[in-house]
């Protein structure tokens, strides 16, 4: 049976699974962005993630919001472009989102994926149907809050978020992209998956493998 | 992928090291957050101006950092906006007391990052003014996207910008001048063969061996027209007239003329352009009153090129004839 | 062939229309027989300095044309020798009465034509000095071959030979400071990829994807050693222990590095390779006092690069840092 | 039977031969001269007969002397490279050895040829071995000699001197180059026809086939 909340093991694990996922999908990313932007999505991430896992390992945060602290902090000042900003007002704003060093409980996971995606809208002033990771975003906490309201365990709340962010991103595909390097290509960003949108199918499904392996 | 270089992920590093001590009297290299400054520091009481972005676009970065042109320079990874805490470095280093320009060139990273610097540098009591530019045509603008992109014409502005402040001009006057400067041109490119990112290995795109690509991206983004091979004078020709009509250029106007090279395009062919353009333009009446060849703005050795226009009066010629003395750019001192 | 071109057999010419518009203000074009003489013409009183060569080693032909290094230049078609009649010619516009160097490139081909050319200047009464250049290490020396290379190095003594002429030395002076110059310098080179020349419409060689040539010619005359890909530090020991060991380099000596990328080579490269030579030389005890780098002479679009060393003394240098205001050189003026 | 002595027709048509033979075997003396040299050869040789026979055009030459004089100022000025002054010296030495501008029999051919040797010597100090045109020209000048002296018709000698050519043109192929630009190789030029000997043998066969066709 799944456990009732997640703590600072499962926040370090997510983020050290995230950082093999993107490590393991780095050229894939790049591929992605090489067909609508300018190819540096993979690498952008994959050193900022390296970089986030080594600041983890020198401070040893407390619980959860203090590591999505360390991690935001760093992918803002190791990965520059457009995803090292993104992605720092994501975590940071997810830290902020836990209360104190608690444990998260399904609804709190909730909760804490809705502030980050607020953050990552104020940031770059997306919304959906403009083939950004905000595509993948906004599904994945809507998914989360409906398995919350359910009285889902963590693990399901996090499984939950990623599938949708996943079908979110294969949204992506046929749209025309009015955010970001790829709406400079106007109607022939149309028939490419969003680069951000894959990483944060990634990066989610790294959340729910995280916390299933605490069995 | 054959390059000079030893790992991959050290080439930045070592590049930027090898320049810093070739231009030592010129540029001083800071770690920790990485940036270039001017050798002698900020200049009390003048507006400071900054830039910055991904690196490979030689020789941006402390490239032209020096008297005349930048005060300092944020360089990010390869293709890659640096972040704000460099940002934040740069400004710092450039401040003489009279506030500081952010010229920021206009994709999504590059904003966002400089929005943050700007943050942490007013929190730090620095004046800081931004200014935006887009000179690229290629991209249409509107609402409905990020606006246009920045490519070549970016350097000009950085000259004409630099002018201005090492003038005496404030940083309300510094900025109007960059606006304004902005407003006065107009780029477009294209490209015949990619270039490899060192960090990745790989070609930035696929063009077939008798194709080029209009309206290219400096990154390798995808551009506006892929078409077969055509003779200089069409490819001069298309993206003259799309540039022409952006500015709605007329008779009896005074320009410059800017052909920029990507990188592994020869300056011979370069001329060749510069030479219909010039000649197409004096046809139009336009008179070319100031010109530039060469690579300037770079997308490492990708091969290709752009033209850029820029409508001259008395004032920005004078700020394009200002002495410069940076490594990218020496004229007059 | 993916250049920007339009008939192959017209590109010389019209690159070099647009680049005579561009710099109407430093150079002329001279037709029948074509050369590049100063905007000016000729200084009265003053040794003229010309060189001429093969296109394709850009920005040479023109570009090196004005205050500060030469007065008139021959440009061949790529690759191949101007002939006697523009030698003549570059010569007449060079003279102002004081006699004419010309500054050769050890090529038989340049040799034969510019004897020639002196020959037929004479016969106008104009006193010809000629220095030839030779500064390639990667051929060696010997009685039994027409000796050395020149290769990038003559740039460097193109700018030192110009000062000279410029602050007044006489004939002899300047052309006993032209041999010292080029006894001073040794360079070695080496290429990733080959060129195209228009007119030729192939590749200059073939390469593996995973070759690089040592000791290259910047014609793409095949090198010394065909080896695997190295790293950088690697392919610049190599370059550099020739060089140093060619001209008995010793600790305390102060010294120019200059590296030269020979055309498809981003800059940050050639900075890689400066980073590794600069460190080497000053664990050897060697002061590097004066840095060059950039595309000083390619071979159109070759990829590859150049390393040479030269050896200072206080003449040399205040040579090297005068003021020269050329296209492809400009400094302290 | 072959005609007794050749004239002004005999030297315009060598001309347009060789013009042609130089244009059709324009890619072969680049590929060549790409191996040991810089691979304009047959650029810089096409370039400059096209304009020694526009200028011929133009011209009225009266005898074959002013036909080589003419092609040789052609080619000094339009051609640079060390073929332009080389095959420069060829012409303008042999023109000055038709005496007048009389027509050639058997030994005055054999002289002109051994003039145009010697100017060529003059002109690149090379002796035979050094990998060189001089390797075609010097047999071929020998053969022609030793056919004139045997009494044979114009045509024969051009065609022995031809068939020397060619052979001496083979010779150079495992020479080490010692003059021009192949010199610079050392012992890697050993193993390549040199480009010039190749040249020489298409010009002096032209010269025959130019003699043979007039019957
Ligand atoms: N305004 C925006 N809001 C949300 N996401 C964005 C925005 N702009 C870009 N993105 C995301 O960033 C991704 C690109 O990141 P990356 O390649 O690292 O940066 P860059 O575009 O600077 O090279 C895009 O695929 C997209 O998902
Ligand atoms: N010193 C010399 N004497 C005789 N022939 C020479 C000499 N140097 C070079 N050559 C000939 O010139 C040929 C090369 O001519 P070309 O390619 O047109 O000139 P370049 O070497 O200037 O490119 C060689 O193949 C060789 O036969
Ligand atoms: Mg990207
Ligand atoms: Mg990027
Ligand atoms: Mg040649
Ligand atoms: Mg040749």
């Amino acid at each position: 049976m799944a456990v009732a909340t997640l703590g600072a093991d499962w926040a370090l694990d997510w983020m050290q699974r995230s950082a093999k996922a993107v490590n393991e999908n780095r050229d894939e990313l790049i591929r992605l962005d090489r067909a609508i932007g300018d190819g540096d999505h993979g690498d952008n991430l994959d050193r900022g993630f390296r970089a986030a896992i080594d600041d983890l390992v020198t401070a040893s945060p407390d619980g959860p919001g203090e590591v999505f602290k360390l991690v935001a902090m760093s992918l803002m000042s190791k990965v520059g472009g457009a995803a090292g900003p993104l992605y720092g007002s994501v975590f940071l704003k997810g830290s902020k989102a836990v209360d104190g060093n608690g444990e998260l409980d399904g609804t709190g996971l909730a909760e804490m994926l809705a502030a980050s995606l607020a953050g990552l809208q104020a940031r770059g002033k997306a919304t959906t149907g403009e083939k950004t990771m905000v595509d993948a975003w906004t599904p994945a906490v809507e998914a989360a809050k409906a398995a919350a309201a359910e009285g889902k365990a963590p693990a399901e709340v996090l499984r939950a978020a990623a599938a949708a962010a996943a079908e979110g991103s294969d949204a992506t595909i046929p749209m025309v992209a009015t955010k970001g390097r790829a709406s400079y290509l106007g109607e022939r960003s149309a028939g490419h998956r969003d680069p951000g949108s894959q990483s944060t199918a990634l990066i989610l499904a790294a959340a729910a493998e995280a916390a299933e392996s605490l069995g | 992928m054959k390059k000079i270089i030893n790992q991959p992920e050290d080439s930045l590093a070592e590049f930027m090291r090898g320049f810093s001590k070739a231009y030592h009297d010129v540029v001083a290299l800071h770690d920790e957050p990485l940036h270039f400054a001017r050798a002698g520091g900020a200049t009390s009481g003048k507006v400071g101006v900054i830039s910055g972005g991904g690196s490979g676009h030689e020789p941006l970065g402390g490239g032209y950092v020096g008297v005349g042109m930048l005060d300092a320079a944020a360089p990010g990874q390869y293709f890659s906006s640096p972040t704000p805490g460099q940002i934040h470095a740069a400004t710092a280093s450039a401040h003489g007391g009279a506030g500081v320009l952010h010229v920021v060139l206009n994709y999504t990273g590059d904003v966002l990052n400089f929005e943050s610097g700007a943050e942490l540098a007013e929190m730090d009591d620095i004046e800081v003014s931004t200014v935006i530019l887009d000179d690229d045509v290629a991209v249409e603008d509107s609402t409905f996207t990020a606006g246009r992109r920045a490519v070549a014409g970016s350097i000009v502005a950085m000259k004409v910008i630099g002018a201005a402040a090492e003038r005496g001009d404030d940083l309300a006057k510094v900025t109007e001048i960059a606006k304004k400067t902005n407003d006065a041109m107009a780029t477009m490119g294209l490209a015949l063969t990619p270039c490899i990112v060192p960090t990745q290995g790989e070609p930035s795109f696929d063009l077939g061996p008798d194709e080029l690509e209009l309206g290219i991206g400096v990154h390798g983004e995808p551009g506006v027209r892929r078409v077969s091979m055509m003779p200089a004078d069409d490819i001069t020709d298309a993206l003259l007239d799309a540039v022409v009509k952006d500015l709605e250029l007329s008779s009896g106007e005074d320009v410059l003329l800017f052909i920029n090279g990507l990188g592994a395009t020869p300056l011979s062919e370069q001329y060749i352009m510069y030479n219909r353009a010039s000649d197409q333009l004096e046809a139009m009446g336009v008179n070319i009153t100031r010109s530039l060849v060469g690579n300037y703005f770079t997308s490492l050795e990708m091969a290709g090129a752009s033209l850029t226009v820029m409508r001259l009066d008395d004032d920005l010629t004078s700020l394009f004839d200002a002495p410069v003395h940076t490594a990218g750019w020496r004229a007059g001192m």
